[in-house]
């Protein structure tokens, strides 16, 4: 196949393309329904696009359009590794090689290309002194392995939903929720919307990950975060949905907000949005005509010397091995290796060297950007992630977002929108300074201990779960701040699986108890909905790091990850025992949901009465997925917690995706020669035993608790609720992050909408009304009149021109006197103005 | 100039005199007492116009103002004034707006006049020159070359004083007789007796 | 002593004229009114003497001698006229207000 | 001789009077006027006419630009710029050659005494308003069916104020162009002050009073700006003209003649080439005054020699002081921002909006705002480079205040339509700002993204801003009121409608896909280069924008509400107007190259280079 990377764009389409069969249709549909009384063509029209009969229609397009998708990943993933195959790269060559191979493959379109959406500017004809706005796709292998996990989960999820949102086939859905006048509110099914809102979110999603670039990243971003609104205000008429969907949409906003200002930087400072040509100016390469470069993959910092007479070219040096470390990160051309090319410091062992550098914007020249800079703008970045996937401290949407459909927290809040900020992380890699991913960890360390702690005392269902992903999304964010790249991203493919397992599994006990999702209120659910419980328990042991379950291959890389960077920075140990903890924690409450749920006696008699095990359109997505959830992740041999293949092909991904091992956040000593990366990867191997029999012991004790507090019922939980009501106060209100944000932001932003309000009420038009008052007081001023004036004062200009008016009404006072004495003023005026004018023109 | 100057002491005399009268014009709240004032205040000016040389326009002003104009004023003062109408206090403030507004505007005119250059100069008509009442009766005529030629002042074109125009002021004396006699007849009918509208009351 | 100048006799009937403009905006008395315009037009008519005996042009042929007196002539006759009609009217005013007081008289008041 | 027909003139004046025609017609006394619906159906065809003009001389524009592509991009030869072809056409008149009928610049004399033309030109800029005020202006059309009152007065003004639109974006004489846009003044006055809400007459007075003060500013600057001599940027033989005249008055020999002429004139381009002359020998002089060494300074002396010499008659007034050229910015800036409006004097803009029926809205945003961008554009900035230059931070800091003050103000409203209006002001804050970013002429390009994301967001604004306006004018004609906190639920009486609305507030959100993101995006993108600071605060805005946007869909939309359960659903004419509303902010949102910024880039681009090179 010519241009397999076609496959993947079309993949992308295919749920656009039912989007908009779904939205035309439905509107064409709603519309004609609405006015059929009055028009009989319109009334055809109605009959032809279905008529009253609400069909399952909408949801097999959307199926088939994400199933296709599914297909066309599968093939397209294939290719590539056929294509990997017969181009014969050893990884390791890859890594030094990487960046012809990667071009070779660009150059003809094959797996990445990209087409010109704005542009601007054509200066002088030269494509690059213009600015250009890229739509693109670039398939490489994070790509293929992330579109096949989005499809297929997203595929088992439409089918899912299927059986789910029966309810909505119906003329009249009840909604319990809502109170009306006239008790609950009825309204009209809407099973078709729904299904749209799934196929736009998964094109988004899916353009997200096709992106080269990160401009189209951003689309993509704000369209993901547009169809979680959509979605989780899915039921519009319950205030907590429409409030949680505005909450989510606002949240990411500001989250995006910051990743603005991250794309600000890169577009002003670095001239693209490219990700191989923002790493290509970043990094410095690591060959030049003359063999390989010394600081080859590394951020060359350097700093400022004088400019050039002529200010357009500034020489920067870079410091000697030892010295501090300069200002400034000089950028490098796109395609340096093509034609003769100096790298920096070459020929000079570390010695400090010049670069001319030319403030234009010039992809094909240097340029530099301040070092802090550079950090702001990873940051920046990162706080859209951190707004995506629920990072703190930007965590409080998740959990109201269970307001949506159950699917819709599965599809969203587990594998697909949340992964995203994840996913950008890993795709940004490269440009990230070592202070950003010390950020990054550190959030990640923070986000994954509160929301385990938060989870602990959630009784809903779905909340647990939702904390349980925040914290989960916090250990991959940890792993790749510090330089865990493989493992987060390892992390974020296995959690995709059984979360959307556990969170399925909890729409499944929803929907066989009529909607009802307190735990309180379950119990003994597994002799009702034995396959649903059983599945769920296989989510529960992948999540808590059972040996041989997915989770627990990519949890031990992570905590692996974290050894080895705190075994080379012991000021950083939290890092490791914080992961560590919660792995236990995680236990804990997972254990604890499955038994509130499954076992025990059932607390609430009319619940279980009616529960009954789900329908094989929603039992058999469930089977899928734990079937993944248990081997998805195994490689040969199964017992070897490194030996996984789907970390292999992670890692293998590494190669491509960020094309050197740089970029861990230990890099300051880089001058030094022993590359820290790999001691740092020595001493994860060399406790990698160790660190696996830690984490056994923190999960296994997270195990004991709960079986002892929830099966045993040694220990009373309501007791130790008692015992420590202030830290169960605390928890419960989520570490009151939401109080303090409606004090901190929510609070002083309407209070300040309602200044600039009454700015312009008392201020602006209090200045007219001053302005007028000022005038009424010239003509009172004189004594002679008083009516007729005030009555203006609400206009500034009317008032002004009718004070104007009634002052010289004033002066016709019919008092003869007065008119002589203004004749007398007026003569006076009229002589000193000509002599004015006169002594002007005789000086003039 | 000899000294004495006659001319110089009788214009001061008469000058003060004139100003100081029209002063008190002003300060006099009785208006009977302000009616004499300015009956000294005309014939200090009739006094002056003698000065200068004009006679005729000085007997004019005697006759015609002080005998004609101020009578038919006293009369009127007479007419209308009955007990409390005849001093009509104006307040203070409106004392203080009107002197300062004339000190401003006698400041100008003084200040206008100590600037202003007169083409020709200041050379005052000597007696030889000086307009008799007869002169001025056959200019009004237009009958003799006592007519001065009309000019143009600051004109210096040579060739538009060849222009010369004899001009009669005899029309215009005549338009001013009709129109006084109009205006009086006009006056007669205006103050002509009528009921007072009032008077029922 | 120093001669007397046109200037000395303009300065005189300035002082005629703003006396005659005092005169005007504070009597009440309509007739004191009357006087003011008086004042004011014997004002004028010393200028104009004045110019007609001092005014000479480059030659030294004298300007203004006969127009200066004859305009002085036209003054006072019209100030008689006007005087007539003045009082004319006060004495309606009179009759119809009880009062010569002119700040009675303000319906043109805007 | 006759001149041959000019199609381009006969076009673009048809384009201009056609509406005028048809409010005539209107305004005859014919029996058939008895029956509204002839006379609605009468201004519709006026306008729709009048919009396949335009459509019309966009084909023909489009073509001439196309067909002298540099073979990079369609549209980027020397046509799609107006000076160039102005220059061109003006030497063919005075050559005597036959004009170019398809060049579209057109000049006839209209009051020769004063050097005022009839002169109207098209470039990429006035293009794309025009097309959005005839697009609008039928829609709006359309929309203003349900006007019972005075039907032919209404229709009448309605067209009228059309003439004034169009003509304001055609006009290449700063005399007609006032002319122009004191034309749109009235018939808005009388369409506010009828036709409009309950305060309708104090709204428009104070819409009235405001634009008339702006207009005063424009007219003070107009003059002063006639007053100035350009005989040394307009072509020789107009000189030698003037001369010959001169010298046979028979008082002056021909070199005294020809030193003597002053040129005076209204031709906006010709100013634009004086401003750029202005603005060298300021520069000049200040170089002169800030050269450090002796080398430096004779330099700068031969430099600022050089321009006197070539420009010899520019100095003989003030036109060469720095405070005539502040002056003269600062008025007409503050002319245009009144339009625009800008933060302090936007107060007039909310009240307007309230008071004004639903078509007049939809026309006040989608058009009359763009008024103020669109002088600024054209006429402050060229005409003054060397203040705009040294100003354009506090332009750039009125665009940001705008912005950040507007989406405070909307979040607190509880009137619909004034949210809405609040929102145009924060948008068009970033109009502002766009045109604000000047950069040196090496990182010209960021600028010029800014400016393009400036023309876009006026044209990305007009259809959603127009779209928003009319779908407030929906439910107030359901409703009764605007009051936002008495809504609730539409959604599900409505359905249609809502999901209309959430496409065109979600365009005016700024969502990726609809026309209100590319302007936004390009402007910040563009910003930062100028100021980060700015760029920061209009980033941080986002979250502002889709606070209050997303606030009033769920007080409005969202929920449950018995009251408004019976509420028909959006009507075939109503969605009438609404459709081709969303098809546009779709397809401006996916199409932003190939439907406008291809050949509004062009222009806009010269007019970058333009002011850079002056200022380089």
């Amino acid at each position: 196949m010519e241009h397999p990377g076609l496959l993947y764009v079309a993949a992308t389409l295919l749920p656009l393309a039912s989007f908009l069969i779904l939205l035309i249709w439905g509107g064409l549909r709603n519309f004609a329904r609405r006015n059929k009384a009055t028009s009989p063509a319109l009334d055809g029209v109605y009959q032809i696009l279905g008529g009253d009969a609400i069909t399952r229609t909408p949801a097999y397009i959307a199926t088939a359009a994400i199933a296709g998708a599914f297909v066309l990943c599968l093939t397209g993933f294939i290719l590539h590794a056929q294509d990997e195959h017969t181009h014969g790269a050893q990884p390791a060559a890859h890594a030094h090689d990487h960046k012809h191979d990667h071009d070779a493959a660009h150059a003809d379109g094959k797996w990445a290309a990209h087409f010109e959406w704005i542009r601007l500017g054509s200066r002088e004809n030269d494509s690059r002194g213009a600015l250009a706005l890229d739509l693109g796709f670039k398939i490489d292998h994070l790509a293929t392995i992330m579109f096949l996990m989005v499809t297929f989960i997203a595929t088992l999820i439409h089918i899912f939903s299927i059986g789910y949102m029966s309810d909505e086939l119906q003329e009249k859905v009840e909604d319990h929720h809502v109170h009306t006048a006239h008790g609950h509110l009825e309204r009209r099914g809407r099973f078709g919307r729904f299904f749209m809102y799934l196929s736009l979110f998964c094109f988004s999603m899916l353009n997200l990950i096709l992106a080269d670039n990160l401009f189209q990243v951003f689309i993509s971003w704000e369209l993901v975060g547009i169809c979680s609104y959509l979605l989780i205000g899915f039921y519009y008429e319950r205030t907590s949905a429409s409030n949680a969907a505005n909450k989510a949409f606002i949240t990411n906003r500001v989250g995006d907000a910051g990743f603005v200002v991250g794309l600000l930087i890169i577009w002003t400072y670095v001239g693209t949005f490219n990700f191989d040509e923002i790493f290509a100016r970043l990094r410095s390469p690591l060959h030049d005509s003359h063999g390989a470069v010394p600081l080859g993959g590394a951020f060359v910092r350097a700093n400022p010397g004088a400019a050039e007479p002529d200010g357009r070219i500034l020489k920067l040096a870079v410091p000697k091995p030892g010295e501090e470390a300069g200002s400034e990160v000089v950028l490098f051309p796109v395609d340096a290796t093509e034609g003769h090319f100096h790298g920096v410091g070459h020929g000079r062992k570390f010695l400090r060297s010049e670069v001319r550098l030319s403030p234009d914007l010039d992809l094909d020249g240097h340029g530099h950007i301040p070092y802090w800079l550079l950090t702001v703008a990873g940051l920046g970045i990162f706080l859209g992630c951190v707004g995506k996937s629920a990072q703190f401290p930007l965590q409080v949407w998740l959990p109201d977002a269970m307001e949506g459909p159950t699917p819709v927290s599965a599809l969203i809040h587990a594998a697909t929108m949340v992964a995203a900020g994840v996913y950008l992380v890993g795709r940004a890699f490269p440009m990230f300074t070592r202070e950003a991913l010390l950020v990054i960890a550190y959030t990640g360390a923070i986000t994954l201990f509160v929301a385990a702690t938060i989870a602990i005392v959630m009784t809903d269902i779905k909340k647990v779960l939702a904390y349980s992903t925040v914290s989960q999304l916090g250990y991959m964010m940890l792993a790749l701040g510090v330089g865990g790249w493989a493992a987060g991203l390892f992390h974020l493919l296995t959690h995709a699986f059984f979360k959307a397992l556990l969170f399925l599994g909890s729409g499944s006990v929803i929907y066989g108890c009529h909607h009802e999702q307190e735990m309180t209120k379950m119990g003994g659910l597994l002799k009702k909905m034995p396959i649903t419980g059983l599945t769920m328990l296989a989510g529960v042991l992948a999540i808590a790091g059972t040996p041989l379950f997915t989770g627990w291959y990519s949890k031990d890389a992570i905590l692996v990850a974290a050894y080895g960077f705190t075994s080379v920075h012991g000021e950083h140990m939290l890092l490791f025992l914080a992961p560590l903890v919660t792995a236990g924690i995680t236990t804990f409450y997972m254990f604890r949901m499955w038994f509130l749920t499954f076992t025990g006696e059932p607390r609430d008699a009319h619940v279980y009465e009616h529960a009954h095990e789900t329908p094989w359109l929603m039992t058999v997505p469930l089977i899928l997925l734990a079937v993944c959830s248990i081997g998805v992740a195994w490689g040969w041999p199964v017992w070897d917690a490194e030996a996984s293949a789907m970390e292999k092909h992670v890692h293998h991904a590494q190669h491509h995706a960020v094309y050197t091992e740089f970029g861990t956040i230990v890099d300051k000593d880089f001058h030094e020669g022993a590359l820290p990366e790999e001691s740092i990867r020595q001493a994860g191997q060399a406790g990698h035993t160790l660190v696996g029999l830690l984490a056994l012991f923190s999960a296994g004790m997270g195990f004991l608790f709960a079986f002892a507090v929830y099966k045993l019922k040694t220990l009373d939980p309501a007791e130790a609720k008692e015992q420590f009501a202030g830290a169960h106060d605390f928890l419960a209100h989520k570490w009151y992050f939401d109080e303090l944000y409606s004090a901190m932001l929510v609070r002083p932003a309407l209070a300040v909408s309602g200044w600039c309000r009454d700015f312009d009420r008392v201020v602006i038009d209090g200045f007219a009304n001053g302005f007028g008052r000022f005038w009424v007081w010239v003509s009172k001023w004189d004594g002679l009149f008083d009516n007729g004036v005030i009555d203006g004062l609400a206009n500034l200009l009317a008032t002004m021109a009718y004070g104007v008016a009634g002052w010289f009404r004033s002066l016709q006072t019919g008092f003869l006197r007065s008119y002589v004495l203004f004749l007398v003023l007026a003569a006076i005026g009229l002589f000193v103005l000509l002599k004015y004018l006169v002594s002007v023109a005789v000086a003039g | 100039m000899k000294f004495p100057d006659l001319h110089a002491t009788l214009f001061w005399v008469l000058a003060i005199a004139t100003a100081l009268s029209a002063i008190s014009v002003v300060l006099t709240q009785n208006i009977v007492r302000s009616a004499v004032w300015l009956l000294f205040s005309l014939c200090g000016t009739a006094g002056l116009f003698f000065l200068v040389g004009a006679d005729f326009v000085g007997a004019t002003q005697l006759i015609v103002y002080v005998g004609g104009t101020l009578v038919l004023v006293v009369f009127g003062v007479m007419l209308t004034a009955q007990g409390p109408f005849i001093s009509m206090k104006t307040s203070a403030v409106e004392w203080a707006f009107s002197v300062v507004a004339g000190v401003l505007f006698l400041g100008v005119l003084v200040a206008s006049i100590s600037q202003g250059t007169w083409v020709g100069g200041f050379v005052a008509v000597s007696p030889a020159d000086s307009t008799s009442a007869v002169t001025l009766g056959e200019s009004l005529l237009g009958v003799t070359d006592a007519t001065p030629p009309a000019k143009l002042l600051g004109n210096d074109n040579p060739d538009q004083l060849l222009e010369r125009t004899r001009m009669s002021y005899l029309l215009p004396f005549e338009i001013v007789s009709v129109h006084l006699l109009v205006v009086l007849i006009g006056a007669a009918y205006l103050a002509r007796a009528k009921r007072r509208r009032g008077a029922a009351a | 002593m120093s001669p007397i100048t046109l200037n000395h006799y303009l300065a005189l009937g300035a002082v005629l004229f703003v006396c005659g403009v005092l005169c005007m905006a504070t009597k009440r008395n309509a007739i004191g009114v009357l006087m003011g315009v008086e004042l004011v037009l014997n004002g004028a008519n010393v200028n104009f003497v004045a110019f007609a005996y001092y005014l000479r042009d480059a030659q030294g042929n004298s300007v203004f001698l006969v127009e200066g007196q004859v305009f002085a002539l036209f003054v006072i006759v019209l100030a008689a006229a006007e005087a007539a009609v003045a009082l004319a009217i006060v004495l309606n005013f009179y009759n119809n207000h009880l009062t010569v007081d002119v700040d009675t008289a303000e319906e043109l008041k805007g | 001789m006759q001149p041959p027909a000019e199609t381009d003139l006969l076009l673009m004046t048809v384009a201009i009077f056609l509406p005028t025609a048809f409010a005539i017609l209107i305004c005859l006394p014919l029996p058939i006027w008895r029956n509204k619906d002839w006379v609605r159906w009468t201004a519709l065809w006026g306008t729709g006419l009048t919009m396949l003009v335009s459509f019309f001389i966009f084909i023909e524009y489009y073509q001439m630009a196309q067909g002298h592509s540099d073979g990079l991009r369609p549209g980027y030869g020397r046509e799609a710029q107006l000076i160039p072809r102005m220059e061109a056409a003006a030497k063919r008149e005075l050559t005597a050659q036959p004009r170019d009928s398809n060049d579209w610049v057109a000049r006839v004399p209209w009051i020769p005494s004063f050097n005022i033309d009839y002169f109207v030109g098209i470039d990429g800029i006035s293009m794309a308003l025009v097309l959005l005020t005839t697009i609008i202006t039928f829609i709006s059309m359309i929309a203003s069916w349900n006007i019972e009152r005075y039907v032919r007065g209404y229709c009448a003004l309605f067209l009228v104020l059309e003439t004034g639109m169009i003509g304001t974006f055609l006009a290449l004489d700063f005399f007609l162009f006032y002319i122009f846009w004191e034309v749109m003044l009235l018939p808005m006055y009388f369409l506010i002050g009828v036709w409009g809400g309950p305060r309708r007459e104090y709204a428009a007075i104070k819409f009235f009073l405001y634009t008339l003060l702006g207009s005063v500013f424009i007219l003070i600057a107009m003059l002063g700006f006639y007053f100035t001599n350009v005989r040394d940027v307009v072509p020789e033989q107009v000189v030698e003209e003037k001369a010959q005249r001169l010298v046979q008055t028979g008082r002056y020999t021909p070199d005294q003649a020809r030193a003597e002429v002053k040129v005076n004139s209204f031709d906006i381009l010709v100013l634009h080439k004086a401003g750029a002359v202005a603005a060298d020998k300021i520069k000049a002089q200040e170089e002169v005054a800030q050269a450090g060494t002796e080398a430096e300074r004779k330099a700068a002396e031969d430099k600022l020699g050089a321009l006197q010499r070539r420009y010899n008659h520019t100095d003989d007034y003030f036109f060469t002081k720095t405070e005539f050229q502040y002056t003269m910015f600062v008025l007409l800036f503050i002319g245009f921002a009144i339009k625009v409006p800008v933060f302090p004097f936007h107060t007039w803009l909310p009240d307007a909006h309230v008071e004004a029926p639903t078509p007049i809205s939809m026309i006040l945003a989608g058009v009359l705002l763009k008024m103020g961008g669109y002088g600024i554009l054209r006429i402050a900035y060229p005409i003054c480079p060397w203040a705009a230059e040294t100003l354009a931070w506090w332009v750039g800091l009125f665009g940001v205040i705008n912005i950040v003050y507007g989406a405070f103000a909307a979040m607190a409203q509880t009137d619909f339509k004034k949210l809405v209006a609040y929102s145009s002001i924060s948008h068009m804050g970033y109009v502002i700002l766009g045109i604000a970013v000047w950069s040196s002429s090496n990182q010209g390009a960021y600028w010029s993204m800014g400016m393009n994301g400036a023309l876009y967001q006026m044209l990305g604004h007009g259809v959603s801003s127009a779209g928003m306006f009319f779908l407030v004018g929906v439910i107030y004609d359901r409703a009764h009121h605007r009051d936002l906190n008495k809504f609730r639920g539409l959604n599900e009486s409505m359905p249609v409608y809502g999901g209309i609305s959430a496409i065109i507030f979600f365009a005016a959100m700024g969502l990726p896909g609809l026309c209100g993101f590319i302007g936004e995006v390009m402007v910040v993108l563009a910003t930062w280069n100028f100021s980060w600071v700015f760029a920061i605060l209009a980033a941080l805005t986002v979250v502002l924008t889709a606070g209050y946007v997303l606030w009033t869909i769920q007080r409005v939309f969202l929920g449950t509400n018995d009251a408004y359960k019976d509420y028909p659903d959006i009507t075939s004419r109503e969605l009438l107007c609404a459709v081709p509303l969303v098809i546009l902010s779709v397809a401006l949102g996916i199409l932003p190259s190939q439907l406008v910024l291809n050949w509004v880039e062009p222009s806009i681009n010269y007019l970058v280079n333009m002011l850079a090179r002056v200022n380089g």
